[in-house]
């Protein structure tokens, strides 16, 4: 219909407003920011979770017997093996020497002989394979009479697992609660600003307005009041983002075993539009009541 | 206000009745263009305003509609813009029940009449200007058309010239006549005007007054609601007293003029 | 309104003038409660609302102000209660210049003055009592005390018994009226009304003009604002004409009415 | 002066707004929220930092040829330090049991010989003892013949430490970001709430009301609103914080080495009067321009 006159009026209305539309939007950012926050520890944590509780690792332990043959012979077992993606061989003094690197306690240690460490294949398994092939690939090697044992260190990951998704699922509790409290925020914000504008809307139907023609210059600056929201706190949170990165990316990246991800465009272009909607959404709902003249 | 310039016929209004696509009655044109039946208005349930008022208002006249203070006018008219529903009795406007529209359907009722409010309703930090031409733009007119009509209108107010000030800054006077504006800027079939003229000096009041007769005469129908009985005096239109809830036909002469039970209070 | 009942000789007032610890001039007792002295008013650079008032009202007396629509009844009264400040000239209070008045000794001046406003200042989601009962609040009247001297001022404009009511739902007139309670309930030592009458019909016109005649002759000046001529007509009182700006004595009698130049509207 | 009236006209005020109160409080509940969130993590950082970072730990590697009387001796001279609080001798045998019941990899190590293990002396010093006092005890040991090296950790509680204080930092800045967002909050919300009552001021102020008589009722929604949107938030905290509990206890204290904290009583009173005053203070200057009339 009648767009036009709506976006000079709404127009207008930013403009008569301005003071009314500044706060509005600062609070509106704020929650938008905590949205932003939730949505960006999702992601990181998301992503953590791929690397780390998908890497699917096995180590199969050599018994302290087995010959060479009986090693070439099982990798090429292996490697046929559909599942598995590399075979790589560690032998005693490569493990003796990794230890000591990693272990924090090295030079303490540096006396230890090599025979305390087996030497075992480390295999890599293709990421998706499910638990259970895993557990019986593990069983039917133990059979073999070269292998001493074999470790899936599925406890290991059991445990990272379920504390990564425990993480994911408190960031996405916090942002379900942020989102409702961000249209919460957003119809409060809007009813209150409509509730100084109730005389022109009177005006206005008294004058033969439709619904329509009063609803929507206040639906764009919903709207508006919306994206504009989502996009400062998007400018926000990326300048803390660069500031974080600067000053402690070794740290969290030592502490992650990756790099601090940002928000992905989609994400970003889905807060915007959000925003825009929540505003739209917000603002027609609280102009009902006002509607009845 | 072109149309009234140039003839004194009844003049075509520019906009359709009620909702596009809905027809009013065929001898909508014969008929009167208001009708009241038994209208009865209880805002509390023991003492009605308005039980059972008859008044038929045929197209093209002009009315007073007087009674005491509390007495109804006021009510009577927002009934017929349907700011209040009827509790009892119909409505006819050009043969349309007015209590039977969809709320969707009354914008469409609006647009066909013209009403000045006896508190004015104008948008205080709005322009004089803005305050006119938001009647205008309701209707979707193009800009270039609302500037000229607008500018017209207010001059036959007495405020041409004064478009861009703000309406809060105005004189009670000056801003009861930006109301009589925005009424008669539509061109509207039928004006309702409740009190236009009650923060106007006597001068000025036979102006607005004789601004609406004008009006009347290309075909307008007006109610004008009034307790100005120097007003009502000077002029020769029907009159219709609103007594204890009822229309009272009072056809001119004060002298016939009803007590409002009032003047105890003098003493 | 005790004090109005059993003697027509000047009261005193209840509350101090201006603020607390602060004196009047010691002969404020016999130099007239209020005198303007060359007041000028620009809201526009070039075209000024009022310039040089000169007027000097005497205690307990009764005046008229008229004057065209927009001829600066409203500023004149508006500069006497501070809502505005004069661009020249000098506005004596008993005595007191309140040009020079500092901002918080302007609601000890206005403890003194009773106002109804042009557009009434009632507030609409308030009921009846309370908007008359805040004026009484803010003299930290006992609640007792309130209620009764509410009643009474209820009852003196006609709406005794409607006190529990929502103002939104009073007709205008009634709307007036209870400006008009709010503005006599503190016995004020100056009574400014700004076109009290203009909602209500003639026979509640000259019941209120009455009870301000009452008011005034237990000692409260009165200075009322109008442009009912036929009111004007009926009494006798001093009528002081705003006419350009300057403040012209127009004693009585409408032969001798200034004309408001608005004549020519009418063609 | 009457604040009888006030408190009065106050109740008046929030019943006629009850609909606008509510939501504001509830958007003020969520700023309140966050900033009790940040508290929280800021308290329980604290606590972790004091458990972690100032246990001032020095560990005393024994030289394999030294005697029990040089040990002995070594223990008088060390227990007559003022910063020495405690002592503690670890043979060979219990340094191995004491890694391989660490270790992850137990089982593998069984093997290992107890003399790989050299003796210890661990000694606890007192807390709040500074870094170079402690530099200059380990020189001082090193020179003794029968000590084989002083282990000081310093390099790892420096590691712990700047992590700790970067996390106290980042929580710190959270928690002033989130107190201005909610002074903005408070202040618009309570801005828009007297906006719609501009009349009413306007009506006072003209029937000689003082500027105080006005803003008192304001002040005290203010103050209303404020308190009670915090004691909301606490409220909400509180339950979430107990269904966190209930709920990943178990992980959290294995994490971090101590249970969760709540708020201190302290806190929280902080928090309910830092409301009512950033509500009263907020109110009142919002007011500040509607009572020039
Ligand atoms: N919405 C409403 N709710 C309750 N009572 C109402 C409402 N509107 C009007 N009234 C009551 O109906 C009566 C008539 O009011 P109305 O406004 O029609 O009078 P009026 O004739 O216009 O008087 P005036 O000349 O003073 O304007 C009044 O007593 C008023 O209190
Ligand atoms: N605050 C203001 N700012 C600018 N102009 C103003 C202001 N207040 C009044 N005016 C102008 O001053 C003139 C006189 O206004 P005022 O209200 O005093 O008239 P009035 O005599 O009371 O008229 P009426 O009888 O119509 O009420 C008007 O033309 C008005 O536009
Ligand atoms: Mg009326
Ligand atoms: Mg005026």
């Amino acid at each position: 219909m009648d767009w036009k006159s709506a976006f000079t009026r709404a127009r207008r209305g930013l403009r008569e407003e301005r003071r009314l539309y500044l706060v509005a939007v600062s609070s509106l950012s704020v929650a938008f920011l905590c949205l932003a926050v939730a949505l960006l520890f999702m992601q990181n944590l998301g992503a953590l979770g791929e690397r780390w509780g998908q890497s699917n690792h096995l180590s199969v332990y050599l018994a302290d017997n087995a010959s060479d043959t009986d090693v070439a012979q099982l990798r090429v077992v292996l490697e046929a093996l559909p599942e598995v993606e590399q075979v790589q061989s560690v032998s005693s003094e490569q493990a003796r020497a990794e230890f000591i690197a990693q272990s924090t306690m090295g030079e303490e240690l540096s006396t230890l002989p090599a025979d305390v460490f087996p030497a075992s294949l480390e295999i890599e398994v293709a990421s998706g394979t499910p638990v259970q092939r895993l557990e019986s690939l593990s069983q039917r090697l133990g059979s073999f009479g070269s292998v001493a044992e074999v470790e899936t260190y599925s406890s290991f990951f059991e445990r990272l697992h379920s504390l990564l998704s425990a993480g994911r699922g408190l960031a996405m509790g916090l942002a379900l609660l942020v989102s409702l409290c961000v249209l919460a925020v957003v119809g409060n914000t809007i009813r209150l600003a409509v509730a100084r504008r109730t005389r022109e809307i009177e005006v206005m139907k008294l004058c033969g307005a439709t619904d329509s023609f009063v609803r929507r210059p206040f639906v764009l600056e919903g709207a508006f009041q919306g994206s504009m929201s989502a996009f400062l706190a998007l400018l926000l949170l990326s300048a803390a983002f660069l500031v974080l990165r600067e000053r402690a990316d070794d740290m969290l990246t030592a502490l992650m075993g990756m790099r601090l991800l940002f928000l992905s465009p989609l994400a970003m272009l889905g807060l915007l539009f959000g925003g825009a909607l929540a505003g739209a959404v917000g603002s027609a709902l609280s102009l009902r009541r006002y509607l009845v003249v | 206000m072109a149309s009234g310039t140039d003839s004194g016929a009844p003049v075509v209004r520019p906009f359709p009745f009620f909702r596009a696509g809905v027809r009013t009655s065929p001898d909508a044109g014969t008929r009167p263009i208001l009708e009241l039946k038994g209208v009865s208005k209880y805002f509390q349930r023991d003492t009605p305003t308005l039980r059972g008022v008859d008044l038929t208002v045929q197209r093209g006249e002009f009315v007073f509609v007087t009674g005491a203070s509390g007495a109804g006018k006021s009510t009577l008219l927002s009934l017929i813009y349907r700011k209040h529903t009827v509790d009892d009795g119909h409505i006819f406007f050009c043969g349309k029940d007015i209590a039977r529209l969809t709320s969707r359907s009354i914008p469409f009722l609006r647009r066909n009449l013209g009403v000045v409010f006896q508190d004015f309703k104008v948008i205080s930090h709005w322009t004089v200007f803005e305050n006119v031409a938001v009647a205008l733009e309701i209707l979707a007119m193009p800009r270039r058309l609302v500037r000229a009509r607008v500018a017209e209108a207010l001059e036959r107010v007495g405020l041409s010239g004064r478009g861009g000030e703000t309406t809060e800054n105005l004189s009670g006077g000056e801003q009861q006549r930006v109301a009589v504006a925005r009424a008669i800027v539509t061109e509207p079939a039928l004006i309702l005007a409740d009190e236009p003229t009650g923060n106007l000096d006597s001068h000025l009041a036979i102006d607005i007054l004789t601004l609406f007769e004008e009006i009347n005469e290309t075909g307008t129908t007006v109610l004008f609601a009034t307790h100005d009985h120097s007003l009502i005096a000077k002029r020769d239109h029907r009159l219709v007293s609103i007594e204890d809830g009822r229309a009272v036909e009072a056809r001119r002469g004060l002298s016939s003029w009803p007590g409002s039970g009032l003047h105890a209070l003098v003493g």
